[in-house]
């Protein structure tokens, strides 16, 4: 059994049978039996009760993150496996208190309003990202104090890639 | 005759170019950005050069690169597409310079059209009405209220030194002119310490309505009709449809001749379109012309029947127009969406990234004019727009029936896609009531952005997807481990090698 | 009202007819076989129900099996597409005995229109003309003169226990007609043991040229005028197009109220086909009659504008017609390539097999019906059909150069396809100029099978790539090798597992 | 160097410079500069004196073979590296004079009419494989003994699976 998180709601989960694409997968109480094949690269027909579901999986690069999407909805999806768990248990302890502030989309920073050791307030701008004509600003939920600026000016930068840490 | 055009552009538009050059056996030259080395105008051309590195200012809008360009392909022509150097008329001048065709109007004409004022008063000295107004600042109060009863209300007073709103007053009752004037003046002071002021019509309900124009270099102007581009986002047309479920049959006929007359008027040639701002009483009133191809130019192809870009190529090789007026009529009904790499969840932010799979739309009334392929990374660098999927139907109705169908059958895996917001408009009452205006999105926000409810199944079956697809991974890792795959083709290779001493 | 239709098919047919479901707010079910678990129909569907094994006898072939499905599923109606089960006069009698309905003509009218001599002599009746011909074998060689000088040269003298040629004599001047029927009769006698022939007029130069009917359940018929179908292999259409390029607006008025009167004849309603050949002086005789959607039916659609299977559905659910014959008209032109897995290098052999890699051709008059997508392995079991290109034109000159472009943008590799063969027949000097008959392929079989010349430098290329992609494959596994790539994450993660006593 | 066979020629084929997607090879006599980018998978775009060339290569098992498209011609594309000059020796020696009757394409044994041991003349159908609605038949083309027969009728078999072993 594993845990798998689907948006805030986290489901226990457990393959009953498995023969070719036919499973049998228990999502809390309830049993799903259910025809499933994956036909393309990351994307899975789906039949149950003979309703034909397209389910398409973007896999983030740790194999445990997904966004699922079904027709009308995305979901992002984490598989809680046991080191999943460890990790949280260590953050917990380490890193709490680290804040990382990064843009969801790739692009070039713009502009970086703070350095090292800046202190910030609440709503003020850290950093500027542009992507496609149009720019970002990414701001400060709280005081904060700048503990590093990880890019520069002009820099390419990957969606998620954290820029600065404040604390 | 143009034996090679060179493509001063990229994306869906490039390729769209491309495709009527191969049509009518002209050889097309690609030119390309560091960024763009993949993408698919430089496989599709018959020649490709590159140009410089990634930001436009460095390639695509560099002109002394693309004329350099030109000349070592030995391309009689340049097609400016959209955007970039299109509506630029100083590299218009240096085509012409360098004997080069430019595949659009003459700078002349572009310039005439390229700057407001100027072209608002060649507007009202050829008859084309224009959104009644001031041209000139107003200080004092008295002229303000004569202007205003002049033009009649309702108006908006605006701050000449103006923006962001502030100093700015709607006036809809007489008894509110004398308050609002004096109000936006004090407003005007303390925010730009100017209270000087502009007045113009308040157009209520607006449409954006523009007609597309078609002119030789002989004089002979027609228009194929209007396209109805009210469906905007922050001034971005997001759905465009023709015919418009505004007009009727005369006002047509008469802004049809009134987008003639404006294209006349300033000499123009080649393809073009005339924006009008249009209120629910029928009365229109000229905006501005745009003096290139338009992005949603296939749903007037798709209904009058006339390739727009084998028509400019014509045209700009010195051809007379072979089409009159009255040969042309609109059959059916044609729809354009904007497909965007953006997410609708996080108020549209631009999604560049890999398309990891793509499914594409298909079959009968279906257009669709994209550039992405499968394992393609959208540069971060230029516009959100993938593709564009253009629907035809005899009806309006069958036309977004078959809108919904094509976006449902359109998959993109990879990035973001404004394809659930297109959806969701085309299920919007309004929308298919064909009762909107530019305030359309604002208006329906909240429709527009609910989702489909999907109950617990559909979450468990997306959360059982990922669950197999983890296990399976896993399961596989475990066996390749015990077979000390992959690569033993390879590592037996490299002993096979090794063996015979190579 | 119809709410769910099951398509007894698979393919690009069932694709199509799943779109106009959805069109209409109808939902599909879909059946698949062993075989087609991963076909995109099943995808498409709203439901998908698996029938048996991989074999057409086991599946979609299988009526008590269908029947079954549609009961279960709900389904109040059935879609048979083409082939399969869709002239099966028993299948339409048990569907409408079971109360589904069947959406094609009655049980009657596919027997009358099933049985070659039967609707020949229907056809006699009504006043259609077929093949003038005997319908009785003849022994007697003074009765064979006499029908000869009948029918009138040239003739076919055939064996009527005949086959593979032998016992055939073609007759063109009136000195030859006793030689003829003596060696004839003698060959039969040789060859079957029976020297009875028939006698049936020549054909010199024939068209395959075919009407598209539609006919609701209240004797209103109307044509949506012809499709030219003479582009065949082994009679097997390839390339089909609308207008055909032989006809006359006298011609096509004759022919059309003829085939109205072909399917009036018996009691026809729904969407059929009558099939004609044409000679070079425009003599036209009935063949048969097609009680079927056709593989060509969407140039029809193109150039008339109406959905044929929407108009089939609404013909089912007993509505009437909208669409008066006057109202119709044909607007541009449009041409078919049907794109099979084969190997137009070896014979023509099917190839089936996984698609690699795809491009599908886009843009402005372009409509392509397909059902493979990459990564799908195209089964052995069916037709080797994997896509229609359908493209149209204002004229039909542009018509074939978009073709042509098209077919230049359509790549898929990991299959062989007739892409190749298709694209030489869009250069032949006789298809551009329309003079061509069924003859066309064998007449211009080596020009078709000529090969563009590819010089060195094309050959140097092509092998560089392969080398370089070797090359690179063998640094990236030494470099995977020497890194204890791939995998490295799962080892870890095993070695975490274990660390954390799991 | 490396040999490469196209079709009938072969070539001596070597790499003199690469950097990133620009590559300079000599094949034969003669040089090339190229730019050249794997686009899609299996799928190469390539720039040579800036003229455009789609190359899509369909890579067999052995990863040497290949069945390379250029817009109008198919060829036939084999490295031959020491592996395969090896192996080609060893052949010479062992298995020269043994025929394989294998079917082009995949589909269904239809028809088998010959057992092991049977002496067959040329041009005498072996075997029947069907796929997709079509039947072809193979035949020897000289007169030859049954040594295997490898498969049974009713099987599906792939492309060029060794169906009949003749001698």
């Amino acid at each position: 059994m594993l845990e798998v998180k689907i948006n805030d709601r986290t489901a226990n989960v457990k393959l009953l049978k498995k023969e070719g694409n036919l499973v049998t997968v228990e999502v809390d109480d309830r049993v799903y039996d259910l025809d499933m094949v994956m036909v393309e690269n990351g994307v899975y027909s789906v039949l149950y009760n003979n309703i034909s579901y397209n389910v398409e999986l973007f896999e983030k690069s740790d194999h445990k993150h997904f966004n699922v999407n079904t027709l009308y909805n995305s979901y992002d999806v984490e598989i809680i496996d046991a080191e999943t768990k460890y990790k949280r248990n260590r953050n917990k302890e380490e890193i709490d208190d680290i804040r990382k502030i990064s843009s969801p989309m790739p692009g070039k920073v713009v502009k970086i309003l703070v350095k090292k050791g800046d202190k910030v307030k609440a709503g003020d701008t850290v950093v500027i990202v542009s992507a496609m004509k149009m720019e970002s600003e990414y701001k400060v939920v709280k005081d904060r104090v700048v503990i590093d600026v990880l890019v520069n000016e002009g820099d390419t930068v990957d969606g998620n890639q954290t820029l600065v840490i404040v604390e | 005759m143009i034996k090679k055009v060179l493509i001063a552009n990229r994306g869906e538009i490039a390729i769209r170019i491309m495709r009527s050059c191969r049509e009518l056996g002209i050889k097309s030259v690609a030119v390309f950005s560091e960024a763009d080395r993949r993408s698919l105008h430089v496989r599709y051309a018959d020649e490709a050069y590159f140009i410089g590195q990634s930001p436009s200012s460095e390639s695509y809008l560099n002109i002394d690169k693309i004329i350099n360009v030109a000349k070592q392909s030995g391309a009689e022509a340049i097609h400016p597409g959209y955007g970039f150097l299109s509506e630029n008329a100083k590299f218009a001048k240096r085509c012409s310079d360098e004997g080069i065709i430019f595949i659009g109007p003459s700078p002349e004409s572009i310039l005439s059209m390229g700057d407001k004022i100027s072209s608002r008063k060649k507007m009202m000295a050829a008859g084309i009405p224009v959104v009644p107004g001031t041209a000139e600042p107003i200080r004092d109060e008295k002229t303000a209220i004569e202007t205003i009863n002049e033009i009649g209300l309702p108006v908006m007073i605006k701050a000449s030194a103006g923006g962001g709103g502030k100093g700015m007053r709607l006036v809809k009752n007489s008894g509110e002119i004398e308050n609002a004037i004096r109000a936006a003046k004090s407003e005007a002071m303390t925010a730009f310490g100017d209270d000087a002021v502009y007045i113009e019509k308040y157009i209520q309900s607006p449409h954006h309505i523009e007609f597309q124009i078609l002119a030789d270099k002989f004089g002979n102007t027609i228009h194929l009709f209007e396209r109805e581009c009210s469906v905007q986002r922050r001034h971005q047309k997001v759905v465009e449809e023709t015919p418009s479920p505004l007009m009727t049959p005369e006002l047509r006929e008469e802004m049809g001749i009134k987008a003639v007359g404006a294209a006349k008027a300033v000499n123009y040639y080649g393809a073009g379109t005339v924006e009008f701002i249009v209120d629910e009483n029928h009365n229109y009133y000229f905006l501005e012309m745009n003096t290139r191809l338009q992005v949603e130019h296939p749903i007037t192809e798709r209904v009058v029947g006339v390739d727009l870009v084998k028509q400019q190529i014509k045209i700009a090789e010195g051809e007379r127009l072979t089409i009159d007026q009255d040969d042309l009529r609109q059959f059916g009904h044609a729809i354009e969406c904007r497909i965007y790499a953006e997410d609708p969840d996080r108020n549209f932010m631009p999604s560049p990234g890999k398309v990891t799979h793509i499914t594409e739309p298909l079959g009968l009334g279906v257009r669709h004019d994209g550039y992405v392929y499968e394992g393609y990374e959208i540069p971060i660098y230029y516009d959100p727009m993938i593709s564009k999927l253009i629907v035809w139907g005899t009806t309006r109705r069958e036309a977004i029936d078959r809108m919904k169908q094509a976006l449902y059958a359109y998959k993109i895996t990879g990035i973001k896609t404004s394809i659930p917001f297109l959806a969701k408009i085309m299920e919007n009452e309004d929308f298919i009531n064909g009762n909107y205006n530019t305030h359309f999105i604002e208006k329906n926000y909240d429709n527009l952005m609910t989702k489909q409810p999907c109950g617990r199944r559909c979450q468990d079956i997306a959360l059982i997807t990922a669950y197999i697809h983890y296990k399976n991974k896993i399961e596989k890792s475990k066996l390749s481990i015990e077979k000390n795959e992959p690569d033993t083709k390879w590592k037996n290779f490299g002993r096979n090698k090794s063996l015979m001493r190579l």
